[in-house]
C-alpha cells in the first residue's frame, strides 16, 4: 500500500531556491550566476543563502554585463558545465537577446549537431507591481518563437520546485521564466517532491464548456474566472500551458475537441503573441472542431504604465477572462 | 576644497547650494514616508546621501542644456526646475505628474527643461545623451548633455560604446558617473577589475576627473570645468564622483552587504552636513536663515503633496493615447 | 489629359538609395549613420555615392557599436533631427533591441506624451544567400509584436523609393526592413515617383478563389506561385501587406469574405510569426467567411543552414506555396 | 626580432611555420579560385596576409586547450589541426564538412579540437571565451582558451564585459586580436577615439602586450608567454597583433577606402616572403626544400578539394535533425 506523501508548505520562492540547492547538492556542475544573487541574496530573495551554504565559486555574483554572462554561461556549458544563469529580470534580458539567438540556439544545429548547449536562464517576468513601461514586460511568448531553446514557464510550486533539475539535464538551452508576482505564491507540496515533465501540458480545472488556455502569472486569475464562471453554470476547463516551447498540442486539442471553445489569457501583448500561435495551432489542427471563433484575453499594446488603475486595464484581469469566455459562449452581455 | 574657493564664497549662492540639497533631502525623506503610507508604489530608490552632485551640477546647465539620468533622479528632475507638486504627483501614479502618472519614480520626464528621463535600464541612458549632443551639434546649438549614472553601468558595454562614440566625434556631452560604490549589493570591487573607473573613460582620449561627490563645492568647480570646455567645443568630458547612498538600493532591499562602520564613515561626510558646518565656521550662514531655508522647504513638500493628492487619475479610457504621436494604439 | 508619366528603369537598391538622396536634399535634419554607410559606399552598395555628396557629417560612418549609434539615433531623434540609422543587417539588431524596445518605442508613452522619436531605422532583412544560420534572420515578423514602433517592408522599387519620406516624417519610430535579395530587383518607375503610404496592404494580382497573403521577399515567389495556380484553374489573390505594423487587416479581411480561403506565406520562423497573428485575425473577425482552415507557408524552424539544398528547403519556395494553396482548396495531391 | 631569438630558431621548427604559413595560404588561394568557379559560396573572408598570427600561436597550444574564431578563421582551423578536406567539404556544403555543410566558411567547428567556432556577430564569440575558461577553472583543468577576434571588435559593448568578467575573475584565457586596421571599410582611427588597443585591455588590469603580426617568430613569442603564464594561474593575457589582409574583406567588398601604396607597404612585408627571405639569409632552408614543402602543401589542397568534390549531401529529411539534441525539431 502505497503511503500519502508527507506534504509540506512552501512558497514558489522557497520552491526555486529549493530546486537550485539540490541541484547543486547533487551535481558539482551545476553553478549559479547573476546580478545580485551572492551577497545581496537575488533580487527577490530567491537565492538567500546560497552564497554562504556553497560559496563565491558557484554562487557569483556578476557584473552587470547581460550579454557577457550569458555568453559566459553558454560557454561553460559548451565545455562540460550546467550553470544556472540567473538574468534578474526579463526586462534586461533583451541586452543578451544576440547571445540567446545567435549562439545557445544556433550551435547545435549549425555546428552539425557537435556542440550542444545545457545551460538554464532563470528570469523573472511580467507585471502587476507598478514598475512602469521597462520593467513590466511579458515576452516569454516572444522567446518561444525562437527555435533551439525550450521556455518553461512554471506557474505552480510543484513546477518551481521540479522543473529546474530536468532543465538542467537537459542537453539543449532552457529559459525558464518566474513571474515575479508568483514568489509569494503559497502552496502544499510532497516533501520528497521530485522533478515534473518540462514537456508537457496539464488540465488545472476540467470543464466541458469551453478551454481557457494559459500558464505562468495568469494561471491563478484563470482559475479563479472559471470559477466565476461555474456559478453561471458554464464548465470552464483551465489548461495551464507549462512550456511554451515546446507547445503540447496534444493537450490542448484532447480539450478543445470536447468542449468545441476556446479562450486564451496571456499577459503578453496581443499581436504576435504566444496568443496568436495556439490560435493558429488550433485553427490548423481542429478547425471543424471550433463552435466559435478562438478569443484571446491578452495585454493591451501598450508600454505598461506606472499608475494603479492603468497598469491594472492594461493586464489581464478576472472580469475581462470571465467576460471573454461569456462572449465565446455566445452571451450577449 | 582650497581654502580659496571657500574664502570666494558668494553668501547667496552658499545659501543657494544648501536650500537645493534640503529641498532634495527632505522631499525624499517625505517620500520615503509615503511609500510606508502606500501612497508611493512600485521601485523608489532614494538618492539621500548624494545631494550634493545633482546640485553642484545642475545649477551650472544652461536653460537649453539637456540632461539625462536614471531611475534615482528626484533629485536631478527637482533641481533642475521640474516642480515637486509633479514629480509628486507623478510618483502618485497622477495625471498631473510630469509623465503623467505613467513613468512614476523611475521616469520622471520633463520637456521645458530638456529632462529625458529618468531610465529603468543600467546604461541604457548614454546612447540616449549621445545622440542628444549629436543632434545639438549638427544643428550648431551651444547646449551640452549631462548624462548622470552609476558607477554599475561602467560594466555595461553600453557605457564603452557610448563613450567611445562620444569622444570619436567629439560631442558636448559631460558624463557624471556617481560613484556610490554599490550597484545594488554589489561592491564595486567584485564588479570592476580596475576600480579606476576614470581610467576607462581616459582610454577613449576623453579628459576624466575624480570628484569629492560629498562636496558640493568639489562638484560645481568640476561640472563648471567640465561643462565650459565642452561648450567651448572641448569635447566629451568625464566626471566620477565619490559618494555613497545613505539608504538601501531600493525599498525592498534588506541591506545585507555593507557593514555598518563603513555606513557610519560615510554618514560623517554627509553633504549637507559637512556643508552646513563649514557655512557656520565661515559664518556664512546664522542659524536664523538656516531655519528659514528649512521652513521654506518644509512648505514645498507640503505643496508638493498637497498637489500631489489633489491630482486625478487619468481616464482608463486613455491608456492607449500615446502609443504613437497620432493618438492611437494603431 | 493627364500626360502619363515618364518611366525609368531603376533597381530597389537605386530607389532606396534615390529616396535617401532626396531626403537628405530636402531636409536638414535628415542624417544617415551606421556601420560602412560611408567610405565603403554601404554593405550593399545603397549608400554609394552619398559620401561623396553630403560630406561625413550627414553620412557618418560608426563604428561597431550598434547599442550606442542606434541609442544615439534616438536621442538625435529626441533633440530634433531625422536621423536614418542603418543597422547593417536584422542579425545584427539583436544587439540594439533594448535600445529599439525600452526607449524607442516607449518613451512617448511614458513620458505622458511628451517626448516622441521620429526616428527611421533601415535593415537588411532575409536568407536566400547561403550566409548561413547568424545571417539569416527574417525577424521582421518577430519586431512587429512592439507597440510603439512600426514594421515596414517594401517589396517593389516603388515602395523603396516611396516609403521613407513618409517614414522620416512619421513621428514614431519606424523600422524598415529591406529584403537583401531585393536589392538587384529591377523595375519601372515614374520618373517623379512620389511617396507612398505606410499604412496600407495592396493586391497585387486579382483572384477569386484564395487570397494569398505575403510581403517582402517572398511577394515574388508567391506572385510565381499565383500564376502557376492560373493555369490549374486556381484564380489566387495576392495580398503584399507592405507594413507589418500596424496590419492592414481591412484590405485582408475584404479579399478573404470574397475568397473565403487564405494561405500565409511568410519567410519567418512558423511558431509564432506575423502568419500566425493574420490567421488569428482572420478567425477573430472573418471566422464565419472562412471555408477551410488558413494555411501558411513558413520558414522551417530550424538556424539557417549554409548547404544550397538544405537552406532552400528551409524557406518558403513556389512549389510549397502551390502545393499548400491547392490542399486548402481541397485538391489532394 | 632580437637576432638571439633567430640565433635559436631551429630548422625543423622553422621548417614547420612556414609549412603551415604555406598550407594556409594556399589553401585560401584555392578557395577564392573556388569561389569564382561558384563551387564556394555565401561570405567568404580571406586571411590571406594573416597567417603568421593563427601559425605563430596555435603551435603554442596543448591539445586540450580551446579556441574560438570569427569569420575568417580557415587559418585558425587548419592550424590547429581540422582537416582541410573537412573544412573544404564544409565550404562546399557537403555533409563530410566539419559543420556538416550547415555552417560554411563562417561557421567551422570541431569537437576533437576544441575548436568553438566560427562566430559571424562581430564580438559574439568573447564571452564564449570566458565561458570556457571559466569551465576549464571551475574544473580546475589546466587549459587555456585563445580567442581571436579582429579589431573592429574593440568598439562592441561585449568586448569590455568580457575584457572585465576575464580579467575579474582571473580566466584561463588569451584574447588575441588581430589588428588588420580595417573593419570593412572603416578604418580604425574611424571607429577608436584612442587607436591604442592594448590601454584598453589595460584599464581591466590585464597585461597588454603589442606584437608584430606580420613575423611569425614575434607572435610565437609573445603567445607562448601569454599562454604559459595563463596556464601557471597568471591570469588572463591580451595579445594585439598589427598586422593587414591583403585581399578584401569579402568576396564582395569593391574595396574603394583603402590606397595601393598602403597596400603596397604592407605587402613588402608578408609574413611568408620575410619569413622565407630570413630563413635563407640564414641559411636554414634550401630552395629544394622549399620546392618540397610546397609540393605537399599543393598535394593536401589537391587532396582537400578531391575530398570535397567526393562529398555527398546531407539528406533534406535531415534538415530539422540537431535543432535539439534528441534529434528533433520539437
Ligand atoms: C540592464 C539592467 N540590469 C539590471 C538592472 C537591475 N538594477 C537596477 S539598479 C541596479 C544597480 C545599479 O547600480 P549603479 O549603476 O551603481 O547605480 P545606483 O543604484 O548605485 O545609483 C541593478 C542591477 C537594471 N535596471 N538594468
Ligand atoms: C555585430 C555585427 N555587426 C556587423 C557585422 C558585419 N561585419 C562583418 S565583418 C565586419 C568588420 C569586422 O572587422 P574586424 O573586427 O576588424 O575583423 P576583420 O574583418 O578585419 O578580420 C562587419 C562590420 C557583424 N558581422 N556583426
Ligand atoms: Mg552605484
Ligand atoms: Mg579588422
Amino acid at each position: 500500500m502505497p503511503v500519502a506523501p508527507t506534504l509540506v508548505k512552501t512558497t514558489y520562492r522557497e520552491a526555486v531556491r529549493a530546486a537550485m540547492q539540490e541541484a547543486l547538492e547533487r551535481d558539482d556542475r551545476v553553478f549559479l550566476m547573476g546580478e545580485d544573487v551572492g551577497a545581496y541574496g537575488g533580487c527577490y530573495a530567491v537565492s538567500l543563502g546560497l552564497l554562504e551554504e556553497f560559496g563565491p565559486e558557484r554562487i557569483r555574483d556578476t557584473p552587470l554585463s547581460e550579454s557577457a554572462f550569458v555568453g559566459a554561461g553558454i560557454g561553460a556549458a559548451l565545455a562540460g558545465m550546467r550553470p544556472i544563469v540567473e538574468v534578474m529580470t526579463v526586462n534586461f534580458s533583451l541586452l543578451a537577446l544576440d547571445q540567446i539567438l545567435n549562439n545557445a540556439a544556433t550551435i547545435l544545429h549549425m555546428s552539425g549537431g557537435q556542440f550542444n548547449v545545457p545551460l538554464v536562464i532563470r528570469m523573472a517576468t511580467g507585471a502587476g507591481r507598478q514598475l512602469a513601461a521597462q520593467h513590466s514586460h511579458s515576452l516569454e511568448g516572444w522567446y518561444a518563437h525562437i527555435p533551439g531553446i525550450r521556455v518553461l514557464t512554471p506557474a505552480t510550486v510543484e513546477d518551481a520546485r521540479g522543473m529546474l533539475w530536468p532543465a538542467l539535464m537537459d542537453p539543449d538551452p532552457v529559459l525558464i521564466f518566474e513571474n515575479a508576482l508568483l514568489y509569494n505564491l503559497e502552496g502544499e507540496i510532497a516533501e520528497d517532491a521530485g522533478p515534473v515533465s518540462i514537456d508537457q501540458a496539464i488540465v488545472r480545472h476540467s470543464g466541458t464548456d469551453i478551454t481557457l488556455i494559459t500558464y505562468g502569472g495568469s494561471l491563478g486569475k484563470t482559475l479563479q474566472a472559471a470559477k466565476e464562471l461555474q456559478r453561471d453554470g458554464i464548465g470552464a476547463e483551465v489548461i495551464d500551458l507549462r512550456t511554451l516551447r515546446p507547445l503540447d498540442m496534444g493537450t490542448v486539442l484532447a480539450s478543445v475537441r470536447k468542449t468545441n471553445r476556446a479562450l486564451i489569457v496571456d499577459e503578453g501583448w496581443r499581436s504576435g503573441g504566444i496568443s496568436a500561435e495556439i490560435t493558429t495551432r488550433l485553427v490548423e489542427e481542429a478547425f471543424y472542431d471550433l463552435d466559435a471563433p478562438v478569443a484571446r484575453v491578452c495585454s493591451e499594446e501598450v508600454p505598461i504604465p506606472y499608475a494603479k488603475h492603468m497598469e491594472e486595464a492594461a493586464i489581464p484581469q478576472v472580469p475581462k477572462i470571465v467576460a471573454a469566455a461569456r462572449e465565446v459562449m455566445g452571451f450577449d452581455e | 576644497m582650497t581654502s580659496e574657493r571657500i574664502q570666494h564664497l558668494d553668501r547667496d549662492h552658499a545659501h543657494y547650494l544648501l536650500h537645493q540639497m534640503l529641498r532634495v533631502r527632505r522631499f525624499e525623506e517625505k517620500c520615503a514616508e509615503l511609500y510606508q503610507a502606500t501612497k508611493i508604489r512600485g521601485f523608489l530608490h532614494l538618492y539621500i546621501g548624494e545631494e550634493a552632485i545633482a546640485v553642484g551640477a545642475m545649477g551650472v546647465l544652461e536653460p537649453d542644456d539637456a540632461v539625462v539620468a536614471t531611475y534615482r533622479e528626484h533629485g536631478h528632475a527637482l533641481v533642475r526646475g521640474v516642480s515637486g507638486g509633479s514629480i509628486m504627483a507623478e510618483m502618485y501614479g497622477k495625471q498631473e505628474g510630469c509623465s503623467r502618472g505613467r513613468g512614476g519614480s523611475m521616469h520622471l520626464f520633463d520637456s521645458e527643461t530638456r529632462f529625458y528621463g529618468g531610465n529603468g535600464i543600467v546604461g541604457g541612458g548614454l546612447p540616449i545623451a549621445v545622440g542628444l549632443a549629436l543632434a545639438d551639434k549638427l544643428q550648431n546649438r551651444r547646449n551640452v548633455t549631462l548624462c548622470f549614472f552609476g558607477e554599475g553601468a561602467v560594466a555595461e558595454g553600453e557605457f564603452h560604446e557610448s563613450l567611445n562614440l562620444a569622444s570619436l566625434w567629439d560631442l558636448p556631452v559631460v558624463f557624471c558617473c556617481e560613484n556610490n560604490l554599490y550597484a545594488m549589493g554589489t561592491a564595486l570591487e567584485r564588479s570592476e577589475s580596475d576600480t579606476n573607473i576614470a581610467i576607462k573613460a581616459a582610454s577613449y582620449e576623453m579628459p576624466a576627473w575624480t570628484v569629492d561627490g560629498m562636496n558640493v563645492l568639489a562638484v560645481e568647480d568640476a561640472v563648471r570645468k567640465a561643462v565650459d570646455a565642452t561648450r567651448q567645443g572641448g569635447g566629451p568630458h568625464f566626471l566620477e564622483f565619490r559618494t555613497y547612498r545613505f539608504r538601501a538600493h531600493s525599498m525592498f532591499d534588506p541591506e545585507l552587504y555593507r557593514d555598518k562602520a563603513e555606513v557610519a564613515f560615510w554618514r560623517d561626510r554627509d553633504p549637507i552636513k559637512t556643508f552646513t558646518e563649514l557655512l557656520k565656521e565661515q559664518e556664512l550662514i546664522e542659524d536664523g536663515e538656516l531655519v528659514q531655508i528649512e521652513e521654506m522647504v518644509a512648505a514645498e513638500v507640503e505643496a508638493a503633496v498637497a498637489f500631489a493628492e489633489g491630482g486625478t487619475w487619468e481616464p482608463v479610457s486613455e491608456l492607449t493615447r500615446f502609443v504613437y504621436s497620432d493618438g492611437s494604439g494603431l
